[in-house]
């Protein structure tokens, strides 16, 4: 743990009512980064994100995020802090618009002109969903919508950017397109991010590195380069 | 054709009473998604709370302010004493503990104020102004729609233009999301409730007048013509209450002019078959979803 | 009733166009699949691919062309797909939740269930026969897809590709002739794509319920590797359509839909 | 690089958690190799109609007219929760639904007893009317209702609950209006002795029409049209595909709950020997659906215990607020009121601490039981 | 276990509700929902009369124990809590059990059980059939007899004017209607308007009415929407015909309760009664229910319901006095039957053995300068053809300590 780890989860415990899911998990995050979690379904990624932003509480261990823990603060004063989360499974508001929604993303930010602009940026971004600012969440396809919901995180403006599964229902050229703005990202504003990818060459391609869950365990944890390289350990782990 | 214009006018001053009620019903499924049984009796409870205190100090305007702000206070206090400590296992327990609300409340003005009907005092004439000899509006029904018009503007302006509006719509549909964006989904609920009393508790305080008068069921039958006011417009729609409560009050007054008082609650059945039968959300239900 | 065409179109669209108020999401669509052939419809988001199995299912109206289903005009309504020979799995897993896994098979097999009200007010043996023989079909589904250890288990409680298997197995116990598949691998890990990959190339040759298939899909490995044929869209339109290996050459696809750096 | 050994990689990655969770899963209500549906379910009966027919026997008759009511709800719980909680149609217009069984059965056994017709099958006769007449009605409503969700759903059916009256005003000559029918209804069957307590006899008859009642909810909700109930509640789409015509689902659950309703109603009549709009009013409706969600959604026991507490709470609040001394004035105020928010207060907080309903929270208590136990 | 569940008597020792020390009657009233305002004065209102005349040795030695149950004017409540009364609390009778739908549900069970019906409070006919209800007694004129009597009263004063008719859509405007039209001739009645208490916007009747030019409205209202008919009607452009509300909704404490600052609008008013008027101070027998009402009903606001309640508690002492010592069901039906009852009540009890209806006549009243005050001769009639006639027997005043005699 040192002053660059913007991110630490330290032997964490989580679960479902009483079913366990998340085993002593220790995780620290350098600031600037992005960290690809890996690992097959029912691994526990999802579990891990939703632990660090509150949305599951642990049973124990510590998150630290700046050194703060995390489990005392509120899941909706976590945007103010600079920490971003793109649910699983596209969380746009299917009853509000287009527009609405990316609003809802910048609503925090008292630098007004600055969430217009960012909102500009996404609709730049994602072209399709300028054509659709005023239908509604649910009118979108499902890659609209998934692109929806990272936009609207980027509004934000975050520090860590929690991202689960990006790539889910986007065509492959979107999704090389966000790899490649999220290594963009961490080179210009020194964006962290937290990668939970299925689409492992993807997220290994940008990742700095990487990690993998098994049994709700962290089982590996290596520079993504190395995971790359290095046929033995993705074959044992990652199964290619 | 007099007796038609007259009906007419007639229907638009009811009219105007259901859709400041239905408003109320509308805040409150925005806001929090869910059919408020309890709206009637908590308006009742605001009322006795008005009534008593202008009669104490003999204002009406005093009344009116305390009806609004003991609405919102009643609003919250529900939201954060009860509705939030209720179990989602199913859909229907919101309901269950609106209902339950609903007799122990009744049961403790009751208590508290006894079962008799009092006068509802209002501060205009409400002798209606005559044109042509046919009684068309009184003065007070005017002061009704008055005041229902700026409630429906304000609260447009609330969820389309604001902040506030916005965070309450996103709290409402998708909680989880939401706070994830900063939004305290828990505040959202509570102002939701406590607007959507206060709403409830001025259309309380405006309509009783028009009624038998204040007893712990002054607001029973208006809180079932309300809420059909509210599905006919569409519970998504501000204006809808406002198009669903001038329907309903037109048809309960044709109908009672034109066919006797005992068959509008068939001409009301009837009414909503024919709307949600065309249009299943209401009349001014949004696009449909799309399912796949 | 259910002779198996060989050789012939199992589904051909002609000239299909959708729009939604303004919004021009399918435009003048043809397209034939052959039977017994995995057909793969690819093209970036929005493209109108969901859309273009909403028309087939029925949930949406075209404003123009014609559905052939097996050679004859294809008048589609959702809950007769069954019936006709026609199944489908929704983007995601969309199993019943309030139905155990076993139970959601046999669901699937609605179609060819024959126990009347009256039987079943009654709970005559008639109906119990009938439900009986649907809950073998739907354990050996199970069995054959490997899942059937989680045959008594409530869908939330399930891995997610346990939960996309127990789909397939859902829309394959209606022994279907056309299997439509919409995003079978969103979400699935490697593993798990290879073997989907495996199942859907043996489909149409499976003893029991042989079919013919067609998918939406971004996974390009998958697409590449179970396809017979693939269709791409872009706004709407066919811009491209031939072999896996047609299609990965074809510049115009690679420009609007795989991007600069094709993922193999 | 840390070194955890790799985890085997399978199909089912977490199975250890799985097999876990499996424990608590209900076992699905078919279970390989069982025998007869009606056989197992009219096993159930006939061990209640037994248990029944001796608690008949030691209990005075007022007990015994409150066990006929309560098994009066019980027919109409039982279809109500299957439709509400198993298909998710909500309803608040089962009272009108009662009515329409109910005004059936007196208008038959006063028509039937004038003219002396059908001897011992009148009874059953008119009750069978009854059911047929609601369920008609129930198709109706059936119709509309499939187009409709959520709240419009409440709204229409809270319409229809509240026109019952205006039919019975509008057609005065056949229903008499506010003041309602009185119902011919036959002594007890002579072979049973002059001193049989007709209460006891009225019992038997509410507790069969529910025994029926339950059977054939139970049986349908067990068969591939229970199933499909379920599927159009989770996921119409889905429903849609796998050839479930979601429309003509919804109607025939309305229109069995409907029957259901008719039943109770018609056994209503008869145990109160009159019919009267009030008596069907909107209280009515919203009572049939605080039994079914306090009892439990969706199940047949969360029915039962739903329409015993229809019938014990008003009643037991009744007798507890009786016990309290309290002077003139303050009983003026207090009387009627004091059980009303008793009533309310408990089914707030019913709610609160088994969100579930009490079936539910049994369910629950019966796990933690059996685990304390393994424990030990 | 198999005795019978009913207690039809027999020796003293077997009779229901009836012990050496007490006497249990139950009643079944609307004290909660909508129907309650005022009704749920009546049953406090007996029960302390109840409590007065056990403070002073009870009947025959026997204290009176009286147990109210709400029935929340819903039948099927009324269903419930009789049966419990009857069979649980095993009451020795019923006592003005409150409303026609309510009350018309157990006649049957009632009489099945031998229970005596005593003083069903609502003016429907139904509670007069010895032969089919042989323990069921009315108690406040009927409601045919009440519009005879109305319109008896409109025929000699309000010659050649314009009458009209309001009526609630049930038994009680229905009733109320053929006394009318019995005296007055169907075409008698100009408009003839109906409403329901579900529906509280009556100004298209009233605006009918006005259309007609009526002049006199007589109206089968209860008291929230006699308030009602008033307030709008001065609203259309300031119609103010004649109002003749029935006796049920014209107890001037409770419309001027209801009207607040238009109560002025009850100035002129005119209504029959059957008991003296609550504000009527001068009248010993409302000297008398007040000083009870003071001393054991927590000295309630005393309006008509008060009156009633009392005077009912009254009438049923008197008849359990006469019954005598060996106390039964029979005999105090018998007792009943025998009539010839003095009370409070400004006309005659028609009690017989033939005819099981109440009170049989009824004086105008009028309110001037806010008191209501009872003008004019007591009239009777029966509610068939027979002629409204004028009542002669002078009314007498209680006994000196309030407690009735045989
Ligand atoms: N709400 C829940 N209630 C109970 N168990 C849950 C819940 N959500 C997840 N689980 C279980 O927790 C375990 C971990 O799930 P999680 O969603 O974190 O995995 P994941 O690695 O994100 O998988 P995937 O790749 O499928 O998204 C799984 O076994 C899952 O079944
Ligand atoms: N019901 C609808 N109302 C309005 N627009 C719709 C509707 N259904 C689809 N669309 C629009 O039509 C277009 C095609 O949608 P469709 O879902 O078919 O895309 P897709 O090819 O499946 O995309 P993806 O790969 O992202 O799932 C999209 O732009 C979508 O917004
Ligand atoms: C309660 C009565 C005095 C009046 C009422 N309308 C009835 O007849 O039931
Ligand atoms: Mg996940
Ligand atoms: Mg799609």
């Amino acid at each position: 743990m040192s002053e660059a780890d913007v991110l630490v989860v330290d032997k964490v415990n989580a679960g479902y009512g009483a079913v366990p899911v998340l085993r002593d998990v220790d995780l620290t995050v350098p600031a600037g980064t992005i960290t690809a979690v890996l690992g097959a379904n029912g691994a526990g990624k999802t579990t891990l994100l939703r632990t660090i932003t509150g949305l599951v509480r642990p049973s124990g261990g510590r998150i630290l995020f700046s050194g703060a823990d995390l489990r005392a603060v509120k899941v909706e004063q976590l945007v103010r802090r600079g920490i971003a989360h793109v649910p699983e499974g596209r969380g746009v508001v299917a009853e509000l618009t287009v527009d609405e929604n990316l609003r809802l993303g910048g609503l925090w930010r008292s630098d007004k002109a600055d969430a217009k602009k960012a909102t500009a940026e996404v609709y730049e971004l994602f072209e399709p969903l300028a054509r659709r600012r005023n239908h509604l969440g649910h009118q979108l396809s499902g890659g609209e919508r998934q692109m929806l919901a990272l936009g609207r995180a980027l509004v934000a403006r975050p520090t860590l950017l929690l991202l689960d599964e990006p790539s889910l229902g986007l065509a492959p050229k979107v999704t090389a397109q966000i790899m490649a703005l999220l290594k963009q990202l961490r080179d210009t504003t020194g964006l962290t991010v937290l990668l939970v990818e299925q689409n492992v060459r993807g997220a290994l391609s940008i990742a700095d590195r990487g990690v993998v869950m098994s049994l709700g365990r962290i089982v590996l944890s290596a520079d993504a380069d190395q995971l790359l390289a290095d046929d033995r350990l993705r074959h044992a782990y990652l199964g290619f | 054709m007099d007796r038609f214009i007259f009906l007419t006018f007639d229907g638009l001053s009811r009219g105007a009473v259901y859709a400041a009620f239905a408003l109320a019903l509308v805040l409150i499924w925005r806001a929090a998604r869910v059919v408020n049984f309890a709206q009637g009796a908590m308006a009742v409870v605001t009322a006795y709370a008005a009534y008593t205190i202008s009669d104490a100090v003999g204002s009406y305007l005093v009344g009116f302010i305390v009806a609004l702000v003991g609405g919102l206070a009643l609003g919250a206090l529900v939201e954060r004493g009860l509705m939030r400590f209720v179990g989602h296992a199913n859909p229907l327990n919101d309901v269950i503990v609106a209902l339950g609300l609903v007799l122990f409340l009744t049961a403790v003005v009751g208590m508290i104020f006894g079962g008799e009907y009092r006068a509802a005092n209002q501060p205009f004439d409400t002798s209606a102004i005559e044109v042509g000899g046919i009684p068309l509006m009184s003065r007070y029904d005017l002061f009704i729609w008055g005041s229902v018009a700026t409630m429906v503007v304000l609260l447009a302006l609330l969820f389309t233009r604001t902040a506030i509006g916005l965070r309450m719509r996103a709290a409402a549909f998708a909680p989880e999301v939401s706070r994830l964006l900063g939004v305290n989904v828990g505040r959202m609920l509570t102002l939701g409730w406590a607007l959507a009393a206060a709403v409830g508790a001025v259309a309380g305080v405006l309509i009783l007048p028009t009624e038998l008068g204040l007893h712990p069921h002054a607001m029973d039958i208006v809180f079932a013509s309300s809420f059909a006011a509210a599905i006919v417009g569409g519970l998504d729609s501000p204006v809808g209450a406002v198009v669903g409560g001038i329907i309903v009050g037109l048809i309960l007054s044709y109908v009672s002019g034109y066919f006797g008082a005992a068959l509008t609650p068939i001409a009301v059945l009837v009414v909503l078959l024919a709307v949600l039968l065309l249009r299943p959300g209401g009349i001014f239900s949004s696009v449909r979803a799309r399912t796949v | 009733m259910t002779s198996q065409p060989t050789g012939g179109t199992v589904l051909e669209l002609r000239g299909v166009g959708v729009s939604f108020g303004g919004l021009v999401a399918l435009e003048d669509v043809s397209l034939a699949a052959a039977a017994g052939t995995v057909v793969g419809v690819i093209g970036p988001n929005g493209a109108g691919k969901t859309t273009l199995f909403n028309v087939v299912c029925g949930f949406v109206e075209p404003n123009a062309g014609a559905v052939l289903f097996e050679g004859s005009p294809l008048r589609p309504r959702p809950h007769r797909l069954a019936s006709q020979g026609i199944a489908r799995t929704l983007q995601g897993v969309g199993l019943f939740r309030g139905l155990t896994v076993l139970e959601n098979v046999m669901a699937g097999a609605t179609h060819s269930a024959r126990a009347g009200l009256v039987s079943a007010m009654l709970g005559l043996p008639r109906s119990d026969r009938d439900e009986r023989r649907l809950r073998d079909e739907a354990m050996t589904l199970l069995d054959e897809l490997g899942v059937a250890e989680h045959a008594r288990a409530w869908p939330d409680t399930l891995p997610y590709a346990v939960g996309k298997r127990v789909a397939l197995a859902r829309a394959l116990v209606a022994r279907p002739r056309l299997l439509l598949l919409d995003e079978p691998a969103g979400g699935l890990g490697g593993d798990d794509v290879d073997e989907l990959a495996a199942l859907i190339v043996d489909l149409p040759a499976r003893a029991s319920a042989g079919c013919s298939v067609m998918l939406v899909e971004h996974h390009m490995d998958l697409v590449m590797k179970v396809c017979d044929q693939i269709v791409v869209l872009d706004f709407g339109r066919v811009v491209a359509s031939g072999t896996p290996g047609e299609i990965r050459d074809n510049p115009a696809v690679a420009e609007a839909y795989l991007g600069a750096e094709v993922q193999s | 690089m840390s070194t955890t050994k790799p985890a085997e990689r399978k199909t089912v990655p977490v199975q250890a958690t799985r097999s876990r969770m499996s424990r608590f899963v209900v076992p699905s209500p078919l279970r390989p190799g069982e025998g007869s549906t009606l056989l197992r379910h009219l096993l159930w009966v006939a061990v209640a109609a037994v248990v029944v027919y001796f608690v008949s026997y030691g209990i005075d008759p007022f007990r015994n007219y409150q066990l006929a009511t309560v098994a009066a709800y019980l027919c109409v719980t039982a279809g109500l929760t299957m439709l509400t909680g198993l298909n998710g149609q909500l309803s608040l217009g089962h009272g009108a639904l009662m009515a329409c069984g109910a005004y059936t059965v007196a208008l038959a056994q006063n028509e039937f007893s004038d003219r002396d017709l059908f001897g011992p099958w009148r009874l059953p006769i008119s009750l069978a009317l009854g059911v047929l007449v609601a369920a008609l009605a129930g198709a109706l409503i059936g119709v509309c209702a499939a187009r409709l969700r959520g709240p419009y759903l409440a709204g229409v059916t809270l319409a229809v609950a509240l026109v019952v009256p205006a039919f019975t005003t509008r057609f005065a000559d056949l229903f008499n209006a506010d003041q309602g029918l009185s119902v011919y209804v036959d002594s007890p069957p002579a072979g049973l002795g002059p001193y049989f307590p007709p209460e006891r006899w009225q019992a038997w008859i509410a507790i069969g029409a529910a025994m029926l009642s339950l059977l054939i909810v139970a049986n349908l909700v067990n068969s591939r049209f229970g199933r499909a109930f379920k599927a159009v509640r989770d996921d119409e789409v889905a429903a849609k595909l796998v050839g479930i015509h979601v429309a003509r689902t919804q109607v025939l659950a309305f229109v069995v709950s409907a029957g259901c309703a008719g039943l109770g109603g018609g056994v209503l009549a008869v145990i109160s020997q009159s019919v009267s709009p009030s008596v069907f009013g909107l209280t009515l409706s919203l009572n049939l659906l605080l039994a079914i969600v306090l009892g439990g959604l969706g199940s047949l026991f969360g029915a039962a215990w739903g329409a015993l507490l229809l019938v014990l709470l008003p009643y037991l609040t009744t007798e507890v607020t009786r016990g309290f001394e309290l002077s003139p004035r303050l009983a003026n105020k207090l009387e009627g009121n004091l059980p009303l928010a008793i009533f309310g207060l408990t089914l707030i907080i019913v709610m609160l601490v088994a969100p579930g309903g009490i079936q539910d929270a049994f369910r629950a208590l019966g796990r933690t039981v059996r685990r304390r136990w393994r424990r030990t | 276990d198999d005795a019978p569940s009913t207690g039809g008597g027999g020796t003293a020792a077997a009779v229901p509700g009836v012990t050496d020390t007490e006497i249990t009657l139950g009643t079944h009233m609307p004290l909660t929902g909508p129907a309650a305002a005022g009704y749920s004065k009546i049953a406090p209102a007996s029960k302390a009369f109840f409590d007065y005349v056990n403070a002073n040795g009870g009947v025959n030695g026997r204290k009176i124990k009286y147990l109210i149950e709400d029935d929340g004017y819903n039948p099927a409540n009324t269903q419930t809590v009789v049966r419990k009364l009857v069979l649980e609390d095993k009451v020795f009778a019923i006592l003005n059990g409150l409303g026609t739908p309510t009350h018309t549900g157990v006649l049957d069970f009632l009489k099945t059980q031998k229970v005596p019906d005593l003083f069903v409070a609502s003016g429907s006919r139904s509670w007069n059939q010895p032969e089919k209800y042989p323990t069921t007694f009315g108690y406040q004129p009927d409601y045919t007899v009440e519009g005879k009597i109305i319109a008896d009263y409109v025929k000699k004063n309000f010659p050649g004017k314009v009458v009209c008719h309001m009526g609630q859509d049930d038994d009680f405007g229905r009733d109320s209607l053929a006394g009318v039209e019995q005296v007055l001739g169907a075409d008698g009645v100009k408009s003839k308007q109906k409403y329901v208490t579900s529906n509280t916007n009556i100004t298209p009747q009233i605006q009918a009415f006005k259309a007609a030019g009526c002049q006199v409205v007589i109206s089968a209202t209860i008291p929230a929407f006699t308030a009602l008919s008033l307030g709008t009607a001065a609203k259309l452009g300031g119609f103010r015909p004649q109002w003749i509300p029935s006796s049920v909704g014209a107890d001037y404490t409770t419309l001027a309760g209801l009207l607040g600052d238009g109560k002025v609008l009850l100035e002129g008013l005119i209504a029959p009664g059957y008991l003296p008027v609550s504000t009527d101070a001068a009248n010993p027998w409302i000297q008398l229910f007040q000083k009870v009402n003071k001393e054991y009903n927590g000295n309630a606001p005393f309006d008509g319901n008060v009156v009633f309640g009392m005077n009912v508690a009254y009438l049923t002492v008197q008849s359990l006095l006469k019954a005598g010592k060996d106390l039964t069901r029979e005999s105090l039906i018998a007792a009943v039957e025998s009539g010839g009852f003095k009370n409070a009540a400004v006309g005659p009890y028609r009690y017989s053995k033939t005819d099981h209806s109440g009170i049989g006549g009824m004086q105008m009243g009028k309110v001037t300068a806010g008191v209501q005050a009872a003008f004019g001769p007591v009239v009777q009639t029966d509610d068939a053809a027979g002629p409204v006639t004028e009542y002669t027997e002078a009314a007498a005043p209680p006994p000196a300590n309030g407690i009735p005699t045989a």
